[in-house]
């Protein structure tokens, strides 16, 4: 829950626009958790990435090249310095009695989920991961590793044609005690019907613009279902990861 | 034997109350403070200000709340907060622990509500309390009070009359007359001036076609805006003789050094502490710095420009 | 056969004139437009703008003029120009060579000013007078004329009357009710609007101890006061059904879009031209990569969000 | 007078803080004129600098690292592009009849000096050249190619001790058909005061903000004597090059 300045160990584009950033890091984080990134002079805020995995003295961060904070990440050099904020929010639950988890992803959504794998794969849990892409996948092979994997693309040059919603859809969900989402809302908001509708389990990770990443600004709300009706939780603190019969999306 | 730097003059007053030094924390960004206690030694800076508190709990407006902009951030928070009884219940008991002045941000939407909201945070562990005058007037068709200096020189001695605790109004850039606002907040029995408060901007969202915040308006903070802050500290110094708490863009020892000779006797960090958690402590230490290095033993010397 | 982008409709109309393409550069970032005529093809946007003019040739202000802030500059000119006499014999036959619409931008220090100068540039060559309403009225005080919404439409009348050339009113955002203002030019038969002027800012020069400007106070311009720019054409647009000449931090087409979104009819460049001389010429190719990528055939089909 | 974006040949920091730049460059210049160079994204406005030479197609800049231009300008790696408008300005007049030049320079005030060396060397004029620092000279091999050449600094290590005032009121300007000034201020007000005293022409080069550097903005003015008393002159358009006499500061 520090503020660090961490080198980079290795930054790889692994696909366009798709890069893999190494960091030094010597702390614990839950899966789920999220850093926040300082990236340059010529952006202001800290820019919020999910850890994609911790091991060996190395923080992995996986993420999509898309404006100026993405953009000055892209460019970072082995060895250069880094600030970054975290471990923060909430994490994944992994309720005691579970021993089956299913893990849902959608493109970049994926970053999360690889770092939940190992711990469930750690606890013994059965997994079957299913990873949906627009054209071309990336760090299947890592999910491999740890479970069974099934592939969508839309375009179709990968795996089953469509989106990873297509393969949920031939999938038993009674034979799981969990689902893992991440990814785009249309997908998750597609997870939350079907899971509700099985009654299984779901949580899923939210994204939302932040100003601290802390908690103290308020910027980050998401509306989450009580028992008043409903309130605004913030995703830095009480999230990213929420009940998705919870989440009003 | 004091340490070093105990050699430097830091300390402020405002309202017969001594502040160890004049960096604090601008409301709205700070939370309740338990928010960055894991980050700085909270105890080091001069005040904490808090989020604005209202009467009632306040939802506030539907996300997105922020936008990252050229040099600054708009935001449309909408002062959700929990409402001044569970502030006291849950939120004051940790403040009281600090060891450094609490300042309590309020906003009413009527006269009555600053008064009722002034005399309910009339207890221990709070030593001012900052009105924030740039929200909307129900009683009056929903026009903000900050644009009008008789009512804010109304709502300053009713405040003024409710509480034994410094009272600091928070004064709205929205206005072209600053310099009468803050002769009404003066006249009015304030103990010191904030400003400024964010500045109207909007947003679009040029894919989608439309304003990028629901809201459509929201308020520009951050080195974007330190030009214009530094220009009506000024002004508000010329005009009153009021010590003044400046916000606006303040993210180096440098930045507050140009206010305080802009005549601001302390500085608020905002935006600031959402890049650095431990902005205002690096305000602090380069502060000092700056005095060390250029030979002046107090904050004092170092206020008001000449040049005119 | 025309050319490919013949197809897109770029063309908007101020007072029954017809411009080309809706991107104009601002008043005072683009001299008497001859400087630039080694970087680009000044012929290609839909309007010059000229530096403001007075009746008596001015100084402007003593050096330094110029600073650079967070995402925008401040700069304390001073409206230095040869004057109406010269200008009209040693720089308007320049500009009578143009192949694009030439506004003057005018500037006086009394109405009795204002009126002399619309009837001296109702000549050949200009097609329209954008009257600056940021200056000094001297007869009152020193007052700023664009503070005031009477004097506003009294000037907006009187320079109306005095040419035949389209009239545009360029507003100061110094003022809390830039709706009002607007209205004032519409009600005085203004033909467009013109915002934002420069906002009031100051720097300080904190190893010398003393304003950065003699001046003390300056006019802040460039990225940072984007966001402040869209809110109040935002505004004006919902106000009064006038097309209007928005300028405030455009440095791209995306900048453009924005402000045609919340519904500007033209765009001006200004410190964007010191960035990259072709800063204009740039922003419209940019506009209409836009257009074609969004399948839109015309600008007009843009403008104008819902949102609200 | 264009806009180019030109390619780093080469950039070396000579000394603490004082960097040479080579930048590859194919238009002829006036010594004396300025180019104005756009210093990455975390900046607005273009930073001005003298043209220090150029030859086999490469332009020449001397700078100082002073703040968020020039530290940008110190990281350009060779083979980036850079974005310059140039030659701007009026640059150095050589009347016809000198046959003796003196040059003053001061600290990297030096900078255009340089390459009216080269050209009053063309024309087979006469120089000798008087470069002041404050703790270690730099760039002077470069000079004592062209002219016979007088160092002072300031603490004294090197050459005489003091400013390059102090070598000047030595030397017997009645020698010299012009001299040629760059540096600070008051180096330039001493300056102005001998060579009125002794009836020299002198050209001295001006500093001051600037906007455009193209004459539109008016941001870069100093005061000019005139027939009229005085007058406000461009130092981007009308300057950087002024008669000393006439200049008021
Ligand atoms: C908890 C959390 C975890 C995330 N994990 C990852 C991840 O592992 N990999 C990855 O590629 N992306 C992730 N994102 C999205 C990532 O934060 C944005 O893509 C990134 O901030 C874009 O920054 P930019 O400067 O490149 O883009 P810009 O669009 O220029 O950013 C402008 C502003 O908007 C914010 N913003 C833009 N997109 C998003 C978004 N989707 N969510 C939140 N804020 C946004 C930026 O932080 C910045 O403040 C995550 C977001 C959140 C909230
Ligand atoms: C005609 C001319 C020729 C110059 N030639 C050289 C040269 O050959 N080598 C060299 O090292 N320097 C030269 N300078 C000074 C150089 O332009 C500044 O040192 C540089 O702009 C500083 O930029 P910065 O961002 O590092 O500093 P900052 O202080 O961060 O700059 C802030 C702003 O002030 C301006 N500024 C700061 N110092 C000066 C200055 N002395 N003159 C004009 N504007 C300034 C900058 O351009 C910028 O707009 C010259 C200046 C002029 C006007
Ligand atoms: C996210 C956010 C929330 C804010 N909330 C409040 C508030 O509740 N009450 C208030 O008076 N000011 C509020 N402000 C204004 C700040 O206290 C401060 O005056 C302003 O942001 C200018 O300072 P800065 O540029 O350093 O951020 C808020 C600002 C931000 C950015
Ligand atoms: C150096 C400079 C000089 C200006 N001179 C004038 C002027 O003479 N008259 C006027 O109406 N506006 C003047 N302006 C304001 C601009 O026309 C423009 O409205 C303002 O700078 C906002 O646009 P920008 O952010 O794109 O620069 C000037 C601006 C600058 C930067
Ligand atoms: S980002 Fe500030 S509360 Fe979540
Ligand atoms: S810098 Fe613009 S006129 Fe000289």
């Amino acid at each position: 829950m520090l503020q660090l300045t961490k080198r980079v160990i290795e930054n790889t584009e692994i696909q366009q626009d798709i890069c893999l950033i190494s960091i030094s890091w010597d702390k614990d984080a839950k899966p789920g958790q999220f850093v926040m990134v300082k990236c340059g002079d010529d952006t202001l805020l800290r820019r919020p990435f999910s850890i994609h995995s911790i091991s060996d003295g190395e923080l992995k961060i996986l993420y999509q090249v898309k404006g100026k904070g993405t953009k000055f990440m892209q460019g970072l050099k082995k060895g250069s310095s880094i600030s970054i904020i975290g471990p923060l929010g909430n994490g994944f639950t992994i309720p005691r009695d579970t021993s089956k988890a299913l893990i849902v992803g959608g493109g970049v959504g994926i970053a999360p989920l690889l770092f939940l794998l190992e711990k469930l794969n750690h606890r013994g849990i059965h997994t079957l991961s299913l990873l949906g892409f627009k054209e071309k996948p990336f760090r299947v092979e890592a999910f491999e590793k740890f479970s069974k994997t099934l592939i969508s693309t839309e375009s179709g040059t990968y795996g089953e044609k469509g989106t990873v919603i297509e393969i949920l859809r031939e999938i038993n969900l009674k034979g799981f005690d969990i689902v893992y989402g991440c990814g785009p809302k249309p997908m998750l908001r597609s997870l939350r019907e079907l899971t509700d509708k099985e009654g299984i389990k779901c949580q899923i990770s939210l994204e939302e613009r932040m100003g601290c990443g802390i908690g103290a600004c308020l910027s980050c709300v998401c509306m989450i279902r009580d028992k008043n009706g409903w309130s605004y939780k913030r995703v830095c603190k009480e999230g990213p990861i929420f009940w998705a019969k919870d989440v009003m999306i | 034997m004091g340490k070093r730097c105990d050699d430097l003059e830091l300390s402020i007053n405002i309202g017969g109350k001594s502040f160890k030094n004049p960096v604090m924390v601008a409301s709205g960004t700070f939370g309740f403070a338990e928010e960055y206690a894991s980050y700085m030694n909270i105890n080091e800076i001069g005040a904490v200000i808090t989020k604005g508190i209202t009467l009632k709990p306040t939802y506030g407006n539907p996300p997105p709340r922020i936008y990252e902009s050229h040099g600054g951030i708009l935001n449309s928070i909408g002062l959700q907060n929990p409402g001044i009884q569970e502030f006291i219940a849950d939120k004051l008991p940790y403040l009281r622990t600090l060891k450094t002045h609490v300042i309590v941000n309020i906003a009413g939407k009527s006269l009555h509500e600053f008064e009722e909201l002034a005399k309910r945070l009339d207890i221990e562990g709070i030593t001012g309390i900052e009105v924030n005058v740039s929200c909307p007037n129900v009683e009056d068709g929903g026009i903000m009070f900050g644009k009008d200096p008789q009512l804010i020189e109304k709502i300053t001695s009713l405040v003024k009359r409710s509480t034994s605790k410094a009272v600091i109004i928070k004064l709205t850039p929205e206005t072209v007359d600053i310099e009468s606002c803050a002769r009404a907040a003066a006249n009015g029995g304030a103990d010191a001036i904030s400003l400024i408060n964010t500045i109207v901007g909007m947003a679009i969202d040029i894919r989608e076609r439309k304003p990028f915040f629901k809201r459509v308006f929201a308020g520009l903070s951050g080195p974007a805006i330190k030009p214009i802050a530094l220009a009506m500290v000024h002004r508000v110094s010329k005009a009153v003789n009021l010590p003044i708490i400046a916000s606006g863009g303040i993210i180096t020892g440098n930045d507050a050094i140009e206010f305080f000779m802009s005549g601001a006797a302390a500085v608020a960090i905002g935006t600031g502490n959402f890049i650095y958690p431990d902005c205002s402590i690096r305000v602090l230490n380069q502060i000092k710095h700056f005095l060390k290095e250029n030979g002046y033993k107090s904050i004092r010397e170092i206020g008001g420009i000449s040049g005119e």
